[in-house]
């Protein structure tokens, strides 16, 4: 496949959309959250403002080279993870940069934020940075674990490592999906799905900064900006990987819409209801269930 | 021919004559007796000259003017002119470095010695049985009056232990002397080898002569006295004891087997248990020359039990023989001479030899001979008994030797180890004579000269292999030489033999092609930084060159011995490279001794492999038949100690973490990739085997839960140079794991796992061990914040983490991707999810090692710190250079790897499409990944550059911090195990099990040496008792 | 003189035997290398029955008199020694 | 005691075997084998000694004697060495006088005893005895006149050139049997003689004369550097 | 024939062996364990000679009347024994006097002749 400058168009348009939706989910999470809670919550468009606020504040700090290009690295990651998932099924042009990378790809490029945000953080000289990325990287490394063994039991099934044959392997009807013909490997990664949306009970890594310090302090302004942008993109490119793996993928944009809502919908689910996991506690648990879901997915499939 | 009576005559009559001369013309006698020695050398030289170039025949000199059995004869062939050449030499140079013993009014010492040299001369030469009594006695007297005028504490208990020890195994011989006699009314040696039936009576006799000269020979158990000279009398007496009385005696028995046939068995049995029981019985002596002295009846055992076995051997017998004996021989005496010039007896003592370098190498060399590295003599006669004893199907016998050998390399190590490594102030400095000087000199080149010789002799060394030594032995000439001149020397060494004979094999052999580059390349890389170092740095560049003599050999091997001939010279390369290192003492001891237990996996099952084929060709081993599980588990096990595979894996941490900054690189990321070179070659021969398949299975596990445990264990590592070593374990765990598939592509990972190990483990070593130059430790929590001081290292360590890491676009990416599509192919989902779920383990100490040491606060201590070295920062981007080029084009590299790996599996789903590479599974575009991510990257740099153009930095402590300023560094530098609660739940599988099996192990060996030797209560009766039992036991063993 | 010879000899054995019991238990050593003289002698007697007259001489000139001489010689010195 | 039982037992056991492995091996020979066959059968007109041992012991199997001469040689190297006392202090007549009775005796001994020496080493050829057991006598002669006469010394000097001469002519007859008959130590260079006259088999009287001198003198050697520390004895 | 000249012979030389070899082992004052050991060399030569005899001859020295050259081949016994023992004798000699300067030389340093003293060098 070929680039051209059309392509770009649509890759940025889709990006917007996504940047946008991701805005508003997080919004609606929120306001979710919040009237579970019994609370008003905020306004829907308040992310927008908090956006341009953060932009427009004058006052910028760095500690360092370092310092300055993780958020750089962060938002990198989360771009270029939009960048390679196939966004709508049998769209060349909503497909982005599939075509230069599989699933593989996807599931290396995500560390790239991850490791730039980490460095970043870490140059900050915050002691509760290095121990927020510290615990993200263990319990990442944790809920890993059962992912892979869903991906893998995937690759196995439709014996493929691209997304976009695995989108085109579910189509045809709902009974087609991979949550059907592979239940255990969609727990596994629906579980481990938990974990990688940050929301409690696995929301320690971002524990420090309720006690309000820890890098969203120490960034600010243009630098928190950058990493709001990155995190409401991250937020619905997970939910599509996912929505791809396991629920067909998406026809057109509603459906992609609809269907990244629900996943994301059922992490803060879980969090509403569920109290936060110590380090440890977290890291055993996705060696329980999660890991034993996708072993068994895995055997179906041997 | 010279008549070896003349031996006699000049012996015997200047020793009588010297009464006429008295006290006063002391040092005219001595020069006498030294002329005397020289006539021997001469004779015997003469002899060997007309045997070796005028090939004469044996001939037999009669006394008296009569035939045999009616006179005595003594017979002089090759094997006598050799053994007596070597006993005069000995001779000769054992009175020099007596020389000043000779002073103290001992004039009576130089006769003695002559005539103790004479006797063993006639024991070689003569073909009388009773004879052979009449100069045992005389050498037997000699020896004691020799430690009588020893001024040592303990020699003359010692040596009333002796006699009284040899009285009874001599009324031994003398009983079984007379019993031949009365059997065949012969004493003549000759007649009774001729005797075809013999009467029950001879065969008594036989065995009564044959026992003696056994327990002459200071077999196990009955051999306490022997130990107590040993220990007791003046060094230079013990080399006599164990090299020229040893040889002789040897020799001896040799020849008298000729008619005992029937005992070979016994020779055998008693032998091996004297090699294996006093090696290990050696491992808890701190006597220097007690220990010594279990090593000598260690290797007279070994050669014992070779005279056993010269019907299994057939021809090859005399060569083994004669190779292992000459190295015990050369080696054990320079050892005993090299003690005497101590003053005390403690193994540590010999650690003063470092203040004279020189002396310090031929103890190497000694130790090292001993041992059977290459190029000494013993390394061709163990490899040609192994193979010998494998062709017979002998196994049991190959793993006593094996067993035997490898605890004597255990003490001898831990000795050298002493000897380079201990603190020498405490002992007296080392006064070096010219007297004692000589001698080990002599023999020491001697000992080298020998082994160069033989490589002739031996078929499958090709010569060019030696070459690289002797360039090195120049080098070693050249110490003196400031380490700039050296270094520039080496590099230009490499430089060549990468220009010269690198190019051809890239046509010819591209496996071969990568891993010399690597070893090359890699090799010159890391010698630039050698740059950084001031002064001499004496000792690194012959070792150094040493292990990549090894490597380059080891990678040009057409044949499995100068294969096994360039592990081993590697081995000891790396060895000293390793053990050079500050607190690297028994780091290198285990890494030693991992790599001879793996050496003699890789020998035995070499062996195996020539039983079968009868072929040294590197590639016969693909025509194995029988045992090929064996064989296969034999020699991956010895290339898995070099590439410390889980539970073999327990010394790579402290070895590449305890090395010099410029060290680890060369250990871990060139040096490790001998195992894997090994493995491939196995693989490649092998693979095709069906039997071998279920191996390849647990290979395969192994490799996988290698990858598991590094990368685990490295993320708890606190030591910045002990993590990337975990790291190093883990990434040839992956290594593994790839190959252990056997299939295209897990080949393929295998070999861009490989490139990319190379390139990316030299730049942390290099970076990390350039910082630790500067900043002075290793720990990661005393650093912090180096990012503003030394932002060079920063950016490699960043591109190395990123690429170890496997995260795109960096060249990491490929071998994960290459990786999981072999998974796939393959179908090892669970071992590829472990290794998968390791790799993303890496994060933990990548982000550890680079926030600890770069990132978090400065240390107030290291404000001034300098940026790493420049010699250091070339070498470190040189090889960024490289792996940008092979993220950017990775087809380029990776399509003639897989049209290389084509030619084992052609059938392939790898197929390359421009700049997509496809598989089965998926698809990949390193070039286009690499293109949009940058652009994006800049982009997104862009525009937050475009937002915030103001940035203000900020001093260190200003952070919001809880409503309080921090005013130290220590306090906010959260590095220090960071990884605990992490720790919590999954540590237990880091827990040191392994290193504790093997302490155990350890434990209950010495537990039982210490047991074992308490056999030797230093009481010379029950000294006799153990000898009388010895006899009794095997008398009885024998009317059986 | 067969006869003769028999008897002499198991005399003689006797006297042996009894002289290296007595060499092995008595008390004294002074006793003991005289019992061991005393052996030698009687072993020279043998030797000259058993037809061997050259080892009779040899054994009991050296045997009995040169060691038993030695034997005491080195038992003075250690008793000087001892004394001192 | 369990040790001393068990080294009885371990005794035991070895003369057991040696009775059951050698003595119930051993025949009583019905002839002479082939070595002594040809020993006694030519001896006499081949080397010409009365005695055939000797013949055996000096000619035919000449290198074992040399061994001998040589151990004692060693041996007594190392007694003399060692039993010497370091420098005399005490005045000479610090020793008493021996005996009337022994000094009497000696003085008819010691001559005999030196000829009887003399004559065994020199008929070794031709009777029992040789050059060792005469050698002993003439020691046991010296040993008498040291006994009798404590202050009476003898210059060592002589014992030692005779020693040293003695053992080396015994070399040199040696290799002149090399160079001039047969082989190394055949005595054959030397006319046979006369059967049982003195001056027959050859070199046999010159070798045994040697060897006698030898040991002769370095037994006397030996106990005169005894003497010279011999203690008070009474 | 139980008593003979030889069946004594050896008795008395198995019998010097055993107990030599005995006193050697077990006396712990190292000149007796000399003294033992020159008995058991002793017990050795006399098992050799016995070996070495053959009932009714005489030894092997030509005398001109009993024994002559011509007959001496049938008269005489083996010369070879006795040689071989003639040289024992004369070696177990040299060895017994080492062993006793040895005695003497340890003697000096420690005082003491007992062999038990002797085991600083051990294991």
């Amino acid at each position: 496949m070929e680039f051209d400058f059309k392509h770009l168009g649509f890759t940025l348009l889709g990006l917007l959309i996504v940047l946008n939706w991701g805005l508003l989910m997080s919004a609606l999470m929120q306001k979710i959250g919040a009237r579970v809670a019994r609370r008003i919550g905020i306004r829907l468009y308040q992310p927008w403002i908090d956006l341009i606020k953060n932009y427009a504040i004058r006052s910028q700090i760095s500690h360092g080279i370092m310092f300055y290009l993780g958020p750089v690295f962060r938002f990198s990651g989360g771009v270029g993870i939009f960048l390679f998932m196939p966004l709508i099924v049998g769209s060349v042009m909503w497909s982005n940069y599939s075509f230069q990378g599989d699933l593989v790809l996807i599931m290396y490029f995500q560390f790239f934020g991850m490791l730039g945000m980490a460095l970043g953080a870490g140059e900050s000289g915050h002691p509760n940075s290095a121990i927020g990325i510290s615990r993200g990287l263990a319990q990442f490394t944790a809920i890993e674990a059962p992912l892979t063994l869903a991906i893998i039991s995937l690759a196995i099934q439709y014996n493929t490592l691209s997304i976009v044959d695995i989108v085109e392997a579910q189509q045809g009807g709902i009974q087609n999906w991979s949550a059907w013909t592979n239940p255990f490997a969609t727990i596994a990664g629906m579980l481990a799905a938990l974990g990688s949306m940050g929301h409690s009970p696995f929301n320690l890594v971002k524990a420090p900064n309720e006690i309000p310090i820890g890098p969203p302090t120490e960034y600010h302004g243009t630098f928190l900006g950058v990493l709001r942008t990155n995190a409401a993109i991250l937020h619905v490119m997970e939910a599509a990987l996912f929505m791809n793996l396991f629920f067909g993928g998406a026809n057109n944009w509603f459906e992609f819409i609809l269907k990244t809502f629900l996943i994301y919908f059922w992490s803060v689910f879980v969090g509403v209801v569920f109290p936060r996991f110590r380090i440890e506690q977290s890291v055993a648990w996705f060696f329980k269930i999660p890991l034993i879901a996708g072993v068994v997915a895995i055997i179906l499939f041997m | 021919m010279v008549s070896p009576y003349f031996l006699l005559g000049i012996g015997l009559g200047l020793a009588f004559l010297l009464g006429l001369l008295g006290q006063k013309a002391r040092k005219s006698s001595s020069i006498l007796i030294l002329v005397a020695l020289f006539s021997f050398v001469g004779i015997s030289f003469s002899w060997l000259w007309q045997f070796l170039q005028e090939n004469a025949s044996v001939t037999q000199f009669f006394s008296a003017g009569f035939k045999p059995p009616f006179s005595i004869a003594l017979q002089v062939g090759l094997h006598e002119a050799v053994l007596t050449s070597m006993i005069n030499v000995m001779g000769l140079f054992s009175f020099v470095s007596l020389w000043r013993n000779m002073k103290d009014g001992n004039e009576k010492l130089g006769p003695i010695l002559l005539i103790l040299f004479m006797g063993l001369n006639m024991l070689v030469l003569t073909r009388d049985i009773f004879n052979v009594f009449v100069f045992l006695e005389i050498t037997a007297i000699a020896l004691g009056g020799l430690i009588l005028f020893d001024e040592k504490k303990h020699a003359r208990s010692a040596g009333f232990k002796y006699l009284i020890a040899s009285a009874l195994i001599s009324t031994i011989y003398l009983l079984g002397a007379v019993l031949i006699y009365f059997s065949n009314g012969s004493l003549y040696l000759d007649d009774v080898m001729a005797l075809n039936n013999m009467s029950p009576m001879a065969i008594v006799a036989v065995f009564l002569l044959i026992l003696s000269l056994v327990l002459e020979l200071k077999p196990f158990p009955a051999n306490g006295w022997a130990l107590d000279v040993y220990q007791g009398a003046n060094p230079a007496i013990g080399a006599i004891v164990s090299a020229a009385i040893g040889s002789t005696m040897l020799f001896l028995l040799y020849k008298l087997m000729g008619m005992a046939a029937f005992m070979q068995e016994f020779l055998i049995a008693v032998g091996l248990i004297s090699f294996i029981a006093s090696n290990l019985l050696a491992l808890v002596q701190k006597n220097a020359n007690r220990l010594l002295g279990y090593s000598s009846i260690g290797q007279i055992g070994l050669i014992i039990s070779i005279i056993g076995l010269k019907d299994i051997l057939g021809d090859q017998f005399l060569f083994v023989a004669f190779m292992i004996l000459i190295t015990h021989f050369l080696a054990k005496a320079g050892l005993f001479w090299l003690s005497a010039m101590l003053k005390s007896d403690e193994l540590k003592a010999w650690s003063v030899f470092r203040k004279k370098s020189v002396l310090l190498v031929l103890f190497g060399i000694f130790i090292f001979a001993l041992i059977g590295f290459p190029p000494f003599p013993s390394f061709y006669g163990k490899w040609t008994l192994i193979i010998n004893l494998a062709e017979t199907h002998n196994y049991y016998l190959i793993a006593a030797i094996l067993i035997g050998s490898f605890l004597e390399a255990i003490y001898l190590f831990r000795w050298l180890g002493y000897a380079i490594k201990v603190d020498f102030t405490e002992y007296d400095e080392v006064k070096i004579n010219w007297e004692k000087l000589i001698p080990v000199l002599t023999f020491g080149a001697l000992l080298l000269a020998s082994g160069l010789y033989m490589a002739h002799l031996m078929p499958g060394i090709e010569d060019i292999t030696l070459w690289p030594l002797l360039f090195i032995l120049a080098i070693y000439l050249l110490d003196f030489l400031p380490a700039y001149i050296k270094n520039t020397i080496s590099i230009a060494a490499l430089a060549y033999f990468s220009f010269i004979i690198l190019p051809p094999y890239y046509e010819k052999d591209l496996l071969r092609f990568i891993f010399l580059g690597i070893f090359a390349i890699g090799g010159i890389l890391t010698l630039i930084a050698g740059y950084a170092y001031k002064g001499k740095r004496r000792g690194f560049y012959p070792v150094a060159l040493l292990m990549y003599a090894g490597l380059i050999v080891l990678i040009q091997a057409e044949t499995t011995l100068s294969f096994f001939f360039g592990w081993e010279i590697m081995t000891a390369g790396s060895y000293f490279l390793i053990i050079r290192g500050k607190r690297s003492m028994e780091h290198g001891l285990s890494y030693m001794l991992f790599s001879i237990g793996g050496a003699y996996a890789i020998l035995a099952g070499l062996g195996l492999t020539f039983a079968q084929t009868h072929n040294i060709d590197i590639l016969s081993l693909a025509s194995v038949t029988v045992h090929a599980k064996l064989i296969f588990l034999l020699l991956a096990v010895g290339f898995l100690t070099k590439t410390a595979a889980l539970g073999l894996h327990i010394w790579l941490p402290g070895a590449h973490a305890e090395a010099e900054s410029d060290v680890s690189p060369m250990v871990s990321a060139i040096l490790l990739k001998a195992g894997v070179f090994g493995l491939f070659i196995l693989m490649i021969a092998m693979g095709k085997n069906p039997e071998v398949a279920s191996i390849a299975y647990i290979l395969g596990w192994v490799g996988a839960l290698t990858a598991l445990v590094g990368n685990l264990a490295a993320a708890f590592q606190e030591d910045a140079k002990r993590l990337l070593a975990y790291s190093s374990i883990a990434q040839l765990g992956y290594i593994l794991f790839a190959l252990a598939m056997m299939s295209h592509l897990g080949w393929m990972t295998a070999m861009v796992y490989s490139l990319n190990h190379f390139m990316y483990k030299a730049i942390l070593f290099l970076t990390i061990g350039a910082v630790v130059l500067r900043v002075g430790t290793h720990s990661m929590y005393k650093m912090g914040g180096l990012i503003q001081r030394m932002p060079l290292a920063f950016i490699a360590v960043l591109v190395g983490i990123i690429a170890l890491s496997g995260v795109p676009p960096l060249s990491g990416f490929a071998g994960k991707w290459f990786f999981y599509n072999a998974v796939l192919e393959k179908g090892w989902y669970f071992q590829g999810a472990i290794v998968f779920f390791s790799g993303i383990v890496a994060f933990l100490y990548l982000f550890k090692l680079i926030y600890s040491v770069f990132l978090g606060q400065l240390k107030d201590n290291l404000r001034q710190v300098k940026d790493i070295s420049i010699w250091f920062a070339i070498p470190i981007y040189v090889l960024i250079l490289g792996i940008m080029f092979f993220s950017a084009k990775p087809e380029w590299v990776l399509q003639p790897l897989s049209d290389m790996l084509t030619q084992w599996y052609p059938n392939t789903s790898l197929s390359f499409d421009g700049l997509y590479i496809n598989s089965n599974f998926g698809y990949w575009s390193g070039t286009g990944v690499m293109i949009t991510i940058m652009i994006m990257f800049i982009v997104l740099l862009l525009w937050l550059w475009i937002l915030s153009r103001k940035v203000v930095k900020v001093k260190q402590f200003n952070i919001v911090y809880s409503a309080e300023a921090p005013q130290r560094p220590e306090t906010t530098h959260v590095s220090y195990n960071i990884f605990a609660g992490y720790y919590k739940a999954l540590g237990w599988i880091v827990a040191p099990k392994i290193s504790e099996l093997w302490n155990k192990i350890s434990d209950f060996v010495v537990s039982v040496a210490h047991f074992g030797r308490m056999i030797y209560t230093g009481n010379g009766q029950t000294y006799l008792v153990h000898i009388l039992a010895f006899i009794v036991v095997t008398f009885l063993w024998f009317l059986n | 003189m067969e006869l003769f010879s028999i008897i002499l000899l198991l005399v003689m054995g006797v006297a042996t035997i009894g002289s290296a019991i007595l060499a092995l238990t008595t008390k004294k050593t002074d006793v003991a290398i005289l019992a061991a003289g005393a052996i030698s002698l009687f072993a020279s007697i043998f030797f000259l029955v058993l037809a061997s007259p050259d080892v009779a001489m040899t054994e009991a000139a050296i045997g009995a008199g040169l060691s038993t001489f030695l034997f005491f010689v080195i038992l003075r010195k250690t008793e000087q020694n001892a004394e001192k | 005691m369990l040790k001393n039982s068990f080294i009885a037992l371990l005794v035991l056991a070895f003369g057991v075997l040696l009775f059951h492995g050698v003595v119930k091996l051993y025949k009583v020979p019905e002839k002479l084998n082939r070595t002594a066959e040809f020993y006694n059968s030519n001896e006499a007109s081949q080397i010409g000694a009365a005695n055939v041992v000797t013949a055996v012991v000096v000619t035919y199997r000449g290198l074992y004697t040399l061994g001998e001469v040589t151990v004692l040689f060693l041996a007594a190297s190392v007694i003399g060495f060692f039993l010497k006392r370091k420098k005399k202090t005490a005045p000479v007549d610090a020793k008493p006088a021996g005996s009337e009775l022994m000094t009497t005796a000696s003085k008819v001994l010691v001559p005999g005893s030196i000829i009887l020496g003399v004559y065994v080493f020199v008929n070794g050829h031709l009777t029992p005895g040789g050059g060792f057991q005469g050698g002993a006598i003439i020691g046991t002669a010296i040993l008498l006149l040291a006994l009798a006469n404590p202050t009476y010394s003898i210059s060592k000097k002589v014992f030692h050139w005779i020693e040293s001469i003695s053992g080396f002519v015994f070399v040199a007859i040696g290799l002149a049997g090399l160079l001039l008959a047969g082989g190394f130590l055949d005595t054959r260079f030397l006319p046979n003689g006369e059967m049982l006259s003195l001056f027959s088999a050859g070199a046999i009287p010159l070798i045994y004369s040697m060897i006698g001198l030898k040991v002769g003198s370095e037994i006397s050697g030996i106990i005169l550097e005894l003497n010279d520390t011999q203690p008070n004895q009474d | 024939m139980l008593l003979s000249i030889e069946n004594i012979a050896l008795a008395s030389g198995i019998l010097l062996i055993l107990i030599g070899l005995l006193g050697a082992l077990t006396n712990k004052n190292i000149i007796r364990m000399i003294v033992a050991f020159s008995i058991f060399d002793t017990g050795v030569n006399i098992l050799i000679v016995t070996f070495g005899y053959m009932p009714g001859r005489t030894a092997p020295i030509i005398d001109g009347a009993k024994v002559t050259a011509q007959n001496i081949a049938q008269v005489a016994i083996d010369p070879v024994p006795q040689a071989l023992v003639l040289t024992a004798i004369v070696i177990g000699f040299g060895v017994t006097a080492l062993m006793l300067v040895f005695a003497l030389k340890m003697h000096e340093k420690r005082k003491s002749l007992d062999i038990n003293d002797y085991t600083d060098l051990k294991w």
